[in-house]
């Protein structure tokens, strides 16, 4: 019998299977497919204090071995998801789960962090931090340390629970983000969030997307994404939660190779609703063919 | 929803570049006309979102217009072949909404999920007639399926070839009395009958989606009731709901 | 009849098909596949001032709709490339080519560009800034604007020839570098050189590449290469050689409408020797499909 | 170098993993025994290099263990499918350099490219013999093959399981007089042989393979005469040019 199990922070997770902000929703989609007991956890859509639309559609492209969206942090807010949105997940999914929180503020992060403290179910904080600083001249927090070590403060001095900051791609050196997160008392990171790119239509001559840009993810970010998670394991002792184009157990492997404690799915969601049953059912053939018998034991090995 | 594997019982060209695919597998989730499926096709990341156009037991059929990679790909699939689908996604029409004599109307692909529709409203006792919509005599189809049924069926193509001449909101004006509109078809048509429509009604919308079934929320559109996804809210919108 | 031709400063390409550097070698193996002569430009092989070896094999890594290398600029040196290298090329492509030459130092650059301003059939010279700069703490010239525009001074300063830069993707915005070198006289612009990346292999639990991580290219990476031409697009006014994933002749048009001028060709080669003939065999069809009689026409029209 | 397109012809288990496929088309430009084709693989980007293991006409066999995603890919594929393989890479052995009693050491899935080899020296009128090398009694193939040319051939297991208990170098030991050595394996292999051989000879690389033709510096090794890509300038190299 080979063990799955692995350890962020505190909160034991059955497997390190965690689907992927905004490619889950609040689970009820899939529960109709499988029951999400089996999942490590769930990372659930992004949530920003009021409630949100997002980007005008179209809102999905295409690319090889991936996608772009542009969504843009559609959510029913703060409230409504603490409300009904969370108590509904808790029923269908009886573990911990990650509360992914945005904001185009200091103060918004905040506020939302300081009421996802208070929900029972939520097992880590995951912070996005890949949004435009409206009072920062727009450039996302995540791209520069010292916002994103900010932003890790504030949320950090409201909540007891493990902070996660997410963090984005498009950086010259994630590690000296993660690095500045670290310092400012981050618990774990997660990476990666989508890489910006765009498509347009030759037919129309404009780029698909209404938002002209969106991020990419699936597949064909898998590289990019083991990288920078290679690259953050070698500048940071906390925990990091791995993602970006994983798509098989042998890719859950390859990740926690490279320095994840655990791994989020994402797109893969989205074109194989089963996609992360597969990948937890698949494990242990995997990890027997490779000879390991612990998932903790891996986690960083290609170092 | 279901995930299941369909194999392919026929692929044939109905016009120059629309096709009528016929698939057996388990239909079991699919319950309302309108619904659509959507088709996972090798070497490209998202599924194609296609409507139901006919269902019987097992046998599903579907009619797909060639515009893009992933439609091109299916039009070389052949017999024989197994296809990846997600099956009863969407809301599909709700035909109990209806008075006993609804005007369908059409455009283009919008036509397939019609027939569907037609064969509902005949089975729940509604006297249905069609309006269906092309560009030209050669790309008509469906035609004769609709008039077997026993309706009254009126084509409109926009350059006279054949039929009425002009839109489907011209063949509206001669088609006679109905109480409630069905529609399928591109926005601006959706626009026009929703414009010129003297009745209640329900509309598909088309929009491009991440997942099809409710996780991503990149198919979304504001309407009066609130934000709806199009794939799974959707794609049939209530008149009374939409949002130009 | 559709006109392919597209205008790079004052010179005029029969089409914007132009092999990548370091995926054409220079041209001596696709000679027995087909006439090279049909081709808008070749950019060879990288140039350094000595002999290199390049990096430990393994050096090349597979990914989803992509490939990684880091073979680490091998190359025979200035001397033997000006000698020999050249001459043979023009033996058997009679219109000018792209010199693609790199440095791990300034003094490096300005003698490579010296010694290509002298040969005839070099048209364009193209400096690859993604190597680390050994004077500047290693640092890659491509990821910093000032070092990027002092790279652009320094081989400006030493040639007549037009001077493109070869703009690395690592970077958070790599518009400001694309301005940086334009303001340092810069004559177009290259982009995108590959997008660091990593594989591990399960079996032996360690990086693929001898090199741990390498240059990511491809198919795959079309999306982001496609996001950076746009950008670079609406900050300078210099013409842009487009490159990263293109595969077939939508592609080029697609990268065109983000504002290339020309495109270069480089994984699909590998995949596909005759990948740069078919595109250009192909491009009539396509630009007759989307209305596109002449191609200088649709130069960044999707802005 | 060509490019064009193969139809498999037979596609079958040898061992457990070891799949012999043959495939008829164009092998105009296959002029060397050690040379190799790259195949290209629905939904893989890279080709996958393989030795010719024979040639009769336009039938070209080769021999691949499963090892991965494209072997495995491969040993699925069947009968009347189309490949697109590149052809008549690499420079292949040079027989006209072996002395008329040389010996062909071969290792697991280093085997196949030496059947070829043997066929062509003894069309050159030379009288080799083979040492095959596996691990164990199930893993061997091609022996009946590399008899019926009728040339000795000595099998060695590692496990003792078949034939001479060891390796390749105890084989090369007790097989008697040779002037030349042909070899083909693992690298550790092809060292121990390249260690124990007592003449000139020729060794088979492998390595990473970007094109596999020559244009992307993916595959290079140093020499004792300069940079060698194992794809153009290999994958055969010659005793006296090896740098371990
Ligand atoms: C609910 C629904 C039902 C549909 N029913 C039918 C039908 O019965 N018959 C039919 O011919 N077509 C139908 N369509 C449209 C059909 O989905 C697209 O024509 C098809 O996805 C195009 O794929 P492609 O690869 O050929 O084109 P490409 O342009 O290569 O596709 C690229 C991407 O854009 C998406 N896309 C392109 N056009 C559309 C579109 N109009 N709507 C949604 N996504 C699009 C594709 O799904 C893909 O993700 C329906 C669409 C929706 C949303
Ligand atoms: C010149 C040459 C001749 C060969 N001849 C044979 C033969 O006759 N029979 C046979 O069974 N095998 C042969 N091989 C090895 C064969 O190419 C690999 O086993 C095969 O490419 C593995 O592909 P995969 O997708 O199954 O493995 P994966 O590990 O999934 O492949 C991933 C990538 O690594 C490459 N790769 C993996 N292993 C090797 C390897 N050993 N050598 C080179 N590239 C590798 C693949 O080509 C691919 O690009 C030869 C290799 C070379 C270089
Ligand atoms: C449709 C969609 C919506 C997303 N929404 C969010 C979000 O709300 N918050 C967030 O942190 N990441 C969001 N992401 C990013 C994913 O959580 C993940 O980081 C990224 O997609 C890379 O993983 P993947 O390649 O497995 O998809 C979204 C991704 C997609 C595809
Ligand atoms: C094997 C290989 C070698 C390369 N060598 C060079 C080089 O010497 N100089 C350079 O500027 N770019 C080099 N590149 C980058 C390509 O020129 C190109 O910028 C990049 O691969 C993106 O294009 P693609 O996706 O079409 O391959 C190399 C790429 C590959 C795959
Ligand atoms: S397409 Fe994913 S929610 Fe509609
Ligand atoms: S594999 Fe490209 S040069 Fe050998």
């Amino acid at each position: 019998m080979v063990d799955t199990k692995v350890v962020l922070n505190n909160i034991v997770l059955d497997n390190p299977i965690i689907p992927a902000s905004g490619t889950f929703g609040y689970g009820a989609e899939f529960t109709e497919l499988y029951d999400l007991n089996i999942l490590g956890s769930i990372s659930f859509k992004g949530t920003t204090l009021n409630e949100r639309f997002g980007n005008k559609t179209p809102r999905i492209a295409e690319c090889e071995s991936g996608m772009l969206n542009s969504v843009g942090l559609q959510n029913p807010g703060l409230k409504a998801v603490c409300e009904h949105e969370l108590p509904n997940l808790a029923q269908i999914y009886k573990k911990p789960v990650i509360a992914n929180i945005s904001g185009f503020s200091l103060e918004e992060y905040v506020e939302c962090a300081r009421a996802m403290d208070k929900k029972e179910n939520v097992g880590i904080i995951e912070v996005n931090v890949s949004c435009p600083n409206i009072h920062g001249g727009g450039m996302s927090f995540g791209v520069l340390p010292e916002a994103a070590a900010e932003v890790t403060k504030a949320v950090k001095a409201v909540t007891t629970k493990p902070v996660y900051i997410k963090l984005s791609p498009n950086v010259k050196d994630i590690a000296a983000i993660a690095s500045a997160c670290e310092e400012a008392g981050a618990d774990g990171l997660s990476l990666i969030n989508t890489i910006l790119a765009m498509r347009i239509d030759l037919k129309t001559r404009k780029p698909i997307l209404a938002n002209k840009m969106g991020g990419m993810s699936g597949a064909a970010i898998f590289p990019i994404a083991l990288r920078m998670v290679y690259q953050v394991y070698e500048s940071v002792k906390i925990p990091i939660i791995g993602m970006g184009g994983i798509s098989s157990a042998e890719d859950v492997v390859e990740m926690m190779l490279a320095g994840a404690t655990a791994v989020q799915v994402g797109a893969a969601n989205l074109k194989n609703p089963f996609a992360c049953k597969e990948i937890i059912e698949d494990l242990p053939r995997v990890m027997e063919k490779y000879k390991i018998s612990s998932l903790c034991d891996i986690i960083g090995g290609a170092h | 929803m279901k995930k299941s594997i369909f194999t392919i019982e026929n692929n044939e060209r109905l016009t120059n570049d629309v096709y009528r695919i016929m698939l057996s597998g388990d239909t079991s989730a699919i319950s309302a006309a309108g619904q659509f499926v959507n088709i996972e096709l090798d070497g490209l990341y998202l599924r194609r979102p296609i409507s139901v156009c006919d269902l019987e037991g097992t046998m599903l059929t579907l009619i797909y217009k060639v515009v893009g990679r992933g439609t091109e790909k299916m039009s070389l699939l052949t017999k024989g072949k197994k296809l990846d689908l997600l099956t009863g996604l969407g809301n599909g029409y709700d035909t109990s909404k209806s008075g006993d004599n609804p005007v369908i109307i059409g455009g283009g692909v919008g036509v397939p999920p019609l027939y569907m529709l037609a064969k509902k409203l005949i089975s729940a006792g509604k006297k249905p007639k069609a309006i269906l919509g092309f560009n030209t005599k050669s790309e008509i189809f469906l035609e004769d399926e609709f008039s077997a049924l026993g309706i009254d069926v009126y084509v409109a193509s926009a350059d006279g070839s054949y039929g009425i001449k002009g839109y489907v909101t011209d063949a509206l004006r001669e088609c006679g009395a109905y109480d409630y509109t069905f529609s399928c078809g591109p926005e601006p048509m959706l626009k026009a009958v929703y414009n010129a429509a003297e009745t209640d009604g329900q509309y598909s919308f088309e929009e491009r989606m991440g997942c099809g079934f409710g996780a991503c929320m990149g198919c979304t559109c504001e309407t009066k009731y609130g934000f709806k996804r199009i794939c799974k809210d959707g794609p049939v919108l209530e008149r009374g709901e939409i949002i130009w």
